[in-house]
């Protein structure tokens, strides 16, 4: 029996990194991706590197998740990011009031944090709001989505991974571990044999494990964000306080991305902004860097955004961490699904996933995408 | 306020109209999403919607253009009717969606760093990086009629890669990826149209570049 | 070949490189027309003679005129190409363009007027 | 060695440059040819004779065979460059520069031969 064939669905961060993962392992792997590389949440996520400060408090679980792989980017991908750390500031007493807890969360959770004076930030980022009152500097950094995922799948792809973009899903036998996909460019349908399903369909992972009679509880939220056609900053810049609407203003290129809001959404297909949610960015980032407001409006984008309902909330509560369900668990045997996290943490996700994958297929190969470098993005896929 | 106008998408195998009403302010690619959802079968790429990943190029009523910041309202005709064509002197794989990889594979070649030095001017701290200009659209080798009807030329991405990897090597053999393009499939195929200069979306000014690189070579090491 | 002539929505840059190649290729075919009919005067000053009196009819003249024009056009830009080569005016490279293509028509104008008057 | 590789075949830089140079010099030449021909003489034409005492003069017969020998030289450049603009393979293009030799040594044969038969 060769090595065992895995079908990953979904070719975002957290199919990328799965699907290098897996390779590196031994398992034959193949992801199919209704759209193009990144089409869906990964596409259009606000490109922020998280140093997990902004979590320290509230997620201390997803704050060291992501310093600890935003270490690990910096050894695997190293010039694929922008690495200027970033700085929470303080506006007003109320900000000046979360410091303490703020720097002690830090601590906890391994993030570098540094308090540097009012003054050095301004001149470190001389359009930031002077009316500042202070300044912490932690390890944020910036990545573009798009080659994020493009290095993953390249590598995977030289180690042997075929990449089917524009190739969707259509029904899923998951007994004979049999997935049905339509060539979207020849309108072909095919039937594909794997070892065992992964579904990492972002927003779409609830339709997908329905597809194959599992469950996969995600409430469908979305996020607004608006690019600015003006370089404001050469830093990620947050507000220092607990995490909010359009607290983050961060560099991209020639751009700034000002973000970020959150609402439940009916249907993931299409989606339309609130139009407070534009004010309330513009407010709120007008704050940090008031000259926000006098840049053109380059782009402005809504993007779908899964978050992980907490099991047994009954949909109240939800996490910004990440989680790995086995269907076998509720009659789906053959299909495991990964939801929630962000770009950042994707690498450590596809980690403990490729663990459990491995676990059922009985390939017992360690894990080494901590320490292999990624391929350049324009190595290409194939596809 | 609403728009509603005439979506006419150049398919494989022909003119599609799709009639679709979008908000006043949306852009391009919100309305061939919405297209999209009469017509699954419609393909077009898209990835970040904020101009910064450039996988969403299109031709617009003859312009090469970025579907994700070019607004509908600036650009519909009197006559309502948007045409959209897929970009030029790149494999078609489908209605308005390209194979990017051998515009990639040639800035590769010349080993163009992702990063550069952020800002030009003295800033206080560390120096800071930043993403290149050039987000690899595609837009200029749309527009270049040298590179529609040569396929062996570099190309006005790749050769205006050429030209900053020789301002800033960022530890790059600059000889060697000159040698590359100064060739007559390289620097001097371009016929100074500048065409790419005008498509392109994030200020680049590849034969502005090119015809930098030009003097470089031409008059030695003068700056 | 078509495509070479899809000039919606372009600008200067890109008719200054199409009146070019057209302009050379014209030439080209001017420069061998040229010298074809040089050969007449291997006949001596007979066939000559008959065939200068006839280049003087207006027609002749006309296309001569053309001529001028395609000669200024082509060499006009073809500076402004040597310039844009060398790393300059690529600020003006446009307005370059105009001012070839004024310069050629005022000349050609001028050249006109000079060779109907005689 | 592949430096002088691209200057005997004109190729890359120097191609260019050649074209340059000799568009330079041919705004000259043209410039002289056209007063020359048409300005100094009489109702714009020469008759036989007037062309024949024209070229007999060293001064204008140089000027003149420099003049042929340039334009022919670019004239040839610049087709290949339209050719090249095609898209030729390494073969075809070696095809093309013999061939565009050839056409070009003949032209400036031609001229010279047909210019020395007027002057005798």
């Amino acid at each position: 029996m060769g090595a065992p064939h895995v079908i990953v669905i979904g070719a975002g961060s957290t199919g990328a990194a799965i699907a290098h993962d897996l390779a590196l392992r031994g398992p034959r792997v193949t992801v199919v991706e209704r759209g193009g590389v990144a089409s869906g949440t990964t596409g259009h996520n606000q490109a922020q590197l998280h140093s997990g400060a902004r979590y320290a408090v509230n997620d201390p679980e997803s704050a060291r998740e992501c310093i600890e792989e935003n270490m690990l980017l910096r050894k695997i991908m190293p010039e694929g990011l922008e690495l200027n750390d970033g700085l929470f500031v303080a506006l007003t007493e109320e900000h000046l009031a979360y410091r303490p807890a703020f720097l002690e969360a830090c601590a906890r959770c391994g993030i570098p944090a540094r308090e540097i004076p009012a003054a050095r930030a301004l001149e470190l980022e001389p359009r930031l709001n002077p009316r500042l009152l202070a300044a912490i500097q932690i390890p944020d950094g910036v990545f573009d989505p798009y080659r994020f995922c493009l290095s993953f799948l390249a590598t995977a792809h030289q180690n042997g991974a075929r990449i089917l973009t524009f190739t969707e899903v259509i029904g899923i036998d998951v007994s004979r571990r049999v997935v049905r996909v339509r060539d979207r460019r020849s309108g072909q349908t095919g039937a594909l044999e794997a070892d065992l399903i992964v579904n990492a369909a972002g927003p779409w992972a609830g339709k997908v494990a329905a597809l194959a009679g599992g469950r996969v509880e995600v409430e469908p939220s979305a996020g607004a964000m608006v690019t600015v056609g003006a370089r404001m900053c050469h830093r990620v810049i947050n507000l220092l306080a607990p995490p909010g609407d359009g607290d983050i203003i961060v560099p991209q290129r020639q751009t700034s991305i000002l973000g970020t809001t959150s609402w439940t959404v009916a249907d993931l297909d299409h989606i339309t902004i609130p139009p407070h949610h534009l004010e309330q960015i513009f407010a709120v980032a007008g704050q940090l860097i008031p000259d926000v407001h006098r840049a053109p409006v380059r782009g402005v984008m809504a993007a779908a955004r899964p978050l992980l309902v907490v099991p047994g909330s009954g949909g109240r509560a939800t996490t910004r961490g990440f989680a790995c369900y086995d269907h076998a668990r509720d009659g789906a045997d053959g299909l495991v699904s990964m939801v929630g996290g962000k770009t950042t943490t994707a690498r450590g996700m596809a980690e403990k996933l490729s663990d459990m994958v491995c676990a059922k297929l009985g390939v017992n190969v360690e894990c080494r995408t901590r320490t292999e470098r990624l391929l350049s993005y324009r190595a290409g896929m194939g596809a | 306020m609403n728009l509603t106008f005439t979506l006419r998408i150049r398919r494989p195998q022909g003119w599609a109209d799709f009639t679709v009403t979008v908000p006043d302010d949306a852009y391009v690619l919100d309305a061939l999403e919405a297209a999209e959802r009469h017509d699954p079968t419609l393909l077009f790429r898209h990835a970040c919607h904020h101009a910064s990943c450039g996988s969403c190029g299109l031709r617009v009523n003859g312009r090469e253009r970025l579907g994700c910041v070019t607004r509908v309202a600036e650009v519909a005709s009197r006559g309502r009717v948007l045409k959209l064509e897929p970009l030029r002197n790149l494999p078609r794989l489908g209605d308005l969606l390209v194979d990017h990889q051998p515009l990639f594979s040639r800035i590769d070649a010349v080993d163009l760093p992702p990063i550069r030095a952020a800002a030009s001017e003295a800033v206080a701290g560390p120096q800071p990086t930043r993403f290149e200009n050039c987000i690899e659209c595609g837009l200029c080798v749309s527009a270049c009629p040298v590179a529609g009807s040569d396929s062996s030329y570099w190309g006005p991405a790749a050769l205006a890669a050429a030209a900053r990897v020789a301002a800033e090597p960022r530890g790059r053999d600059v000889a060697s990826v000159l040698k590359l393009v100064d060739d007559e499939h390289g620097l001097w195929r371009c016929h100074g149209v500048f065409e790419c200069t005008e498509v392109c979306p994030a200020d680049v000014d590849p034969a502005g570049l090119i015809m930098g690189l030009r003097q470089r070579l031409l008059e030695g090491e003068r700056q | 070949m078509k495509r070479w002539f899809d000039l919606r929505r372009r600008s200067a840059g890109l008719w200054a490189f199409r009146l070019h190649r057209l302009s050379g290729i014209g030439l080209v075919l001017y420069l061998y027309l040229h010298l074809a009919v040089l050969n007449q005067l291997r006949g001596g000053p007979g066939r000559w003679d008959a065939f200068v009196a006839l280049a003087r009819s207006p027609l002749f003249l006309a296309l001569d005129v053309i001529l001028l024009g395609g000669v200024l056009i082509h060499g006009l830009n073809g500076l402004r190409l040597t310039l844009l080569g060398f790393g300059r005016g690529l600020r003006w490279q446009k307005q370059l363009f105009w001012v070839a293509l004024t310069l050629s028509v005022v000349l050609m104008g001028w050249g006109a007027v000079a060779m109907f008057r005689r | 060695m592949e430096q002088m590789e691209q200057i005997k075949m004109g190729s890359g830089r120097w191609g260019w440059l050649l074209q340059a140079v000799s568009g330079i010099l041919l705004v000259v030449l043209v410039g002289l040819h056209w007063v020359a021909q048409h300005f100094l003489a009489a109702g714009g034409l020469r008759t036989y004779a007037d062309v024949a005492a024209y070229l007999r003069q060293p001064v204008i017969f140089g000027l003149e065979t420099a003049f042929l020998i340039v334009v022919t030289t670019h004239a040839l450049l610049g087709v290949r460059a339209i050719l090249l603009d095609l898209g030729l393979g390494p073969r075809a293009d070696h095809v093309l520069r013999w061939a565009l030799a050839l056409v070009g040594a003949a032209t400036v044969g031609y001229g010279l031969d047909l210019t020395l038969a007027v002057i005798r």
